[in-house]
């Protein structure tokens, strides 16, 4: 069980850098994290001092930068994010975490396909390592504004993965929506092949419903409002074919089949 | 330093009090639940209940929304499955019991008759995130009185009624309890509220109205103590906003005679333990022996 | 971009007012008064009154309690030395009116009938802060529906009631003084509370009990003027912890037609200002043409 | 009119530093406000960004450091006082001021004496400088805590000040209440002479009850807990000879007469 990890620490800044427009990449030393994260899993972070913002939030961690240290890829959207954006080297951040229950990595997948949208990018990249690690061949379809992450196109060639960006106007690789192209990415390699996305919930539902098609492993990372992050509240519930779960304590990754998509 | 704290018949290591529906056993990673005064799980139905659709929560200056809607698996799963877990981390549990109807009450406090482990009732008659039962009950004087009788006339176990403050006169419903025979009464539940989605044109949570907790509702829940201190003889529990020992010692000094805390723990999970050194700070730094000695001395 | 809006028969040029007691003509020095859609002056009564003891005034988290108690040198001199002011200064006022009695309150008005420069006026039937008249008769529909009618039948200006959320049922409250021929609903004033200021083991404000504002009410607030706005058919201005264009664009997509801003002021004297130029680009960048396309947009 | 001149100013930083165990002295550049600043007025300051805390902090002027700066003293107290002393140089405060009424500077007294306790000898050292201006003898008593400000003494005695302090315990200066010498300071010279005050209430208080006795001129400067700072929400009252009066507009500076003493 993931929850087993799950710990309160303040983890010491290495570094918290801009990584593209309004996009940046934390990274902290925790041996014990680094030891026991699994892809899919984040920390809840709590990014001010006093009670404004009052609730933690919710960030993926990106990848393991060495033993000692991970990484996160969050963008700055409001408050929350700002005063993480503010904090420098040197500064420790209160993370409670690992927490989420994360990807499946498994070896029986001879290809995996990673579709992200936005920040949605994040996650994928922990995934990414954790498969390129077992020798999976790693195919990467990015959405739309995903390019606003720089370093993420080299780290993800870096680990080897075959990388594919689309955009809506074209202005970046293949015209239109990431899914567009995922079908023609199912069929062309061996199988099993399993896809992963994280991104806006219409694209992980489309992938889901792609995924559905071809009957292929597919797992999505969903996201909801979160007050405790550990599963006491029951506040970050979604709807599945089981009933209502919790994104930070059943999730955030949940097997396509089992979501009720409402968005 | 003593802490101990007597409410409604039973004895606790000190007033400090896990409020229902915030703290789950998740917690005691952070946090020992033994350090504490006692847990309140959250409230459990006869039956499993299934929810409110999300967004179940959303966050607001210095507070936060929830809408819940007494998500639980019903009475029999909390007996044999969460209330050993809380007992095997040296726990005092009290029991919150929620119902659409009063017979739902009635029974599930029936149940709790023949459990050992359980040191006392809370009736959410306050729970502002369901269609039946829940607030309608905290509303209306003679319905909160009817619950907390007949809950009484079976009850084995001190009954600590729940109120909300959504309402006019809280000491009419604070003595209708007392009247009906409530050992003890705790508030506040969340006060009534909701949010806008401005990006999306639409209100924040899947139900629209919620329960706003945290820092933002401190003033109001201690005025409601205040005046129900003041209103009755039996012993008020007060919570709502408490996120620092000194938000702890307003209340106690207003009359309460132990707290809760709700909302603090998602931002602090050792919020509990830490109320419970900084009140034997004060009282040790003030010459008080007796936590006792401070309960209701604002009070003019 | 037009941001003219109707209430209650009056037209302003925008629907930003400034609430009652919050904005005096000292910030006619940091903002302009001629640019919001009316100013609010704190509320008169028929004689002098001098308020309650200090402290008057105590900070929480993101809130205030006030516990001024009506303070102001009656309506003589309003209208003598307080009006000239305000309306030389550009603005557009409503005159708040309050007093012990329904009488008080009648001939208050009577006398705001002779006076040029008065757009409307706001019976405060919710002030928290004095021990007659005010929060009592707001809090029995009953009473409210009096108030209003008896202004009502000597008033020849629009009346806005002004509701407190200090209430079981805001509805039943604003169905009464719309009944009673109330022109338009304001809401909501203060939220009773208190504070214990720990150092000295009593009391924080002078009078025990105060009014809260701020930004934590705002959750509060709007869930009072959504309800009130499904319940009625009169406008409904919306206020209650607006600091910022998106707080008050939250009242206006649930059905307020107006909002007014109190505290804020005294945080950012701007406040009015950028809310009214707020407004205007949230507009333009929806695509909006009137402000009023926007009002009740989030409602189910 | 003192208001007159009452503007909302981003004023930089000019320094922000120690000036003893929790006193700082806080200097920022303004041509206006030191033109216009009154010893007894005080500006009314923004000391956070967000929400937290809500209310400006009343801040009495300190003094003039030249033509183009203004000095403040203040005591980190509690959250709001905290975040002032975290400010940098080149950063700016929000301050609406020179707010309140400002004591009496009037050439006819041939003497002064300045009663101060704790931290009310911050807006003291304004009124010593324009007292000296004007040539006048300044004595300055200061009680209790007041050596907490390192820099106090020496700024007083270098504007020409006779100074002279209390510790209850007697362990700097007399021993025992600033206003036990009071009487015969006022004794000690040719007159007229003033007093004011400020400090805590007991102190102003019992220099007000001298004053009284000896018929001389006596000012104090009263504190009470303030929301908008510039006279209008009526939260700052004081009960008064007169009826209730606002420490922010009418104040803070009252003659001693006036004051119905509650404390
Ligand atoms: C499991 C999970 C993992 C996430 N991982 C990442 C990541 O790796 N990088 C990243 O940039 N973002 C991630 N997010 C989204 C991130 O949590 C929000 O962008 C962030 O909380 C916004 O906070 P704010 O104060 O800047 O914005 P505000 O809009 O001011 O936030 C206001 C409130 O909304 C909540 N909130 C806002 N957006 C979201 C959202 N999309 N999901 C959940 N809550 C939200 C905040 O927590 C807060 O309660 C993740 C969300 C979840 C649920
Ligand atoms: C006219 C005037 C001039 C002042 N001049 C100075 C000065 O030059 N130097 C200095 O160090 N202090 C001065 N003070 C006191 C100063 O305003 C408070 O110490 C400060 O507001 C405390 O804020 P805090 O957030 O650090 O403390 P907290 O205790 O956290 O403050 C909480 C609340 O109490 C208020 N408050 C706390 N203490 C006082 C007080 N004594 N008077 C009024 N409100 C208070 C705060 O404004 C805030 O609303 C002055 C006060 C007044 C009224
Ligand atoms: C997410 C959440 C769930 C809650 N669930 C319950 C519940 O099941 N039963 C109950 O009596 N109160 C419930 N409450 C109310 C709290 O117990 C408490 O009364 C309220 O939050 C005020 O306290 P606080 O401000 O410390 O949180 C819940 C509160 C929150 C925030
Ligand atoms: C200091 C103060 C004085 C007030 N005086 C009055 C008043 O005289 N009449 C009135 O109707 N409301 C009065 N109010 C209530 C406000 O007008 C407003 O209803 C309330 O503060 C909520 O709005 P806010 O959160 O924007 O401040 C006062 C509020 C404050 C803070
Ligand atoms: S955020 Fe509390 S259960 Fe998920
Ligand atoms: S603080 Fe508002 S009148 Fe003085």
């Amino acid at each position: 069980m993931a929850e087993k990890h799950l710990t309160q620490d303040q983890l010491e800044i290495i570094s918290n850098k801009v990584v593209g427009d309004g996009f940046y990449r934390l990274t902290v030393r925790s041996h014990s994290w680094a030891k026991s994260a699994r892809a899919g899993q984040f920390a809840h972070i709590r990014v001010g001092k006093g009670l404004e913002p009052l609730l933690r939030r919710p960030i993926s961690i990106h990848g393991l930068d060495d033993r000692d240290a991970i990484a996160f890829l969050y963008q700055a959207k409001g408050a929350g994010t700002a005063l993480l954006a503010a904090k420098r080297t040197g500064e420790t951040i209160d993370a409670i975490g690992p927490a989420g229950n994360g990807f499946t990595v498994d070896a029986r997948f001879r290809r995996i396909i990673l579709v992200g949208g936005g920040i949605g990018v994040a996650p994928l990249m922990f995934l990414a390592q954790a498969y390129r690690a077992k020798g999976t061949a790693v195919t990467v379809l990015l959405g739309a504004r995903s390019k606003d992450c720089l370093t993420c196109l080299a780290d993800f060639k870096s680990l080897g993965c075959q990388v594919t960006v689309t955009t809506d106007d074209g202005s970046q690789g293949h015209r239109g929506y990431v899914t567009d192209i995922l079908e023609q990415h199912i069929s062309a390699g061996p199988g099993p092949v399993a896809i992963f996305a994280c991104g806006p919930t219409v694209m992980m539902r489309r992938a889901a419903t792609i995924a559905g098609l071809y009957d292929v492993f597919c797992e999505v990372s969903l996201e909801e409002r979160m007050a405790c992050g550990v599963g006491a509240c029951l506040g970050c519930a979604v709807m599945t074919t089981t009933g209502y779960r919790r994104v930070c304590a059943d999730g955030p990754v949940f097997s396509a089949e089992e979501v009720v998509w409402t968005g | 330093m003593n802490l101990t704290t007597d409410i409604a018949g039973i004895q606790l290591k000190n007033p400090v009090i896990m409020a229902s529906g915030t703290f789950g056993r998740e917690y005691g990673r952070f946090t020992d639940p033994a350090k504490l005064g006692a847990v309140i799980p959250k409230s459990v139905t006869l039956e499993a209940r299934s929810g409110n659709p999300a967004p179940r929560v959303w966050e607001t200056t210095a507070g936060m929304l929830n809408s819940i809607g007494l998500e639980n698996r019903g009475v029999t799963y909390f007996v044999e499955e969460e209330l050993p877990l809380w007992l095997g981390l040296g726990a005092t549990v009290i029991a919150s019991v929620a119902g659409e109807t009063i017979d739902e009450f009635v029974r599930v406090a029936e149940i709790f008759n023949d459990v050992d482990g359980i040191s006392a009732l809370e009736l959410n008659v306050s729970c502002p995130n369901v269609d039946r039962g829940g607030i309608q009950f905290g509303c209306r004087p003679r319905l909160a009185a009817d619950v907390t009788a007949a809950v009484k006339s079976v009850a084995n176990k001190p009954v600590i009624v729940k109120l909300t403050p959504n309402v006019t006169s809280i000491t009419e419903i604070a003595k209708a309890v007392e009247a009906a025979g409530a050992d003890a009464v705790s508030l506040i539940n969340t006060v009534l509220g909701m949010a806008i989605d401005i990006a999306a044109e639409k209100p924040a949570l899947g139900r629209v109205v919620g329960g706003l907790s945290g820092p933002a509702i401190k003033p109001i829940a201690l005025r409601l103590v205040y005046e129900t201190v003041g209103a009755i003889d039996i012993p008020v529990i007060g919570l709502g906003g408490i996120t620092t020992p000194a938000d702890a010692l307003e209340f106690m000094l207003a009359g309460a005679s132990a707290v809760q805390i709700g909302t603090a723990t998602f931002i602090e999970p050792k919020t509990g333990e830490q109320v419970v050194a900084g009140i034997g700070t004060y009282l040790r730094e003030h010459d008080y022996d007796n936590i006792t000695q401070l309960i209701g001395r604002a009070r003019l």
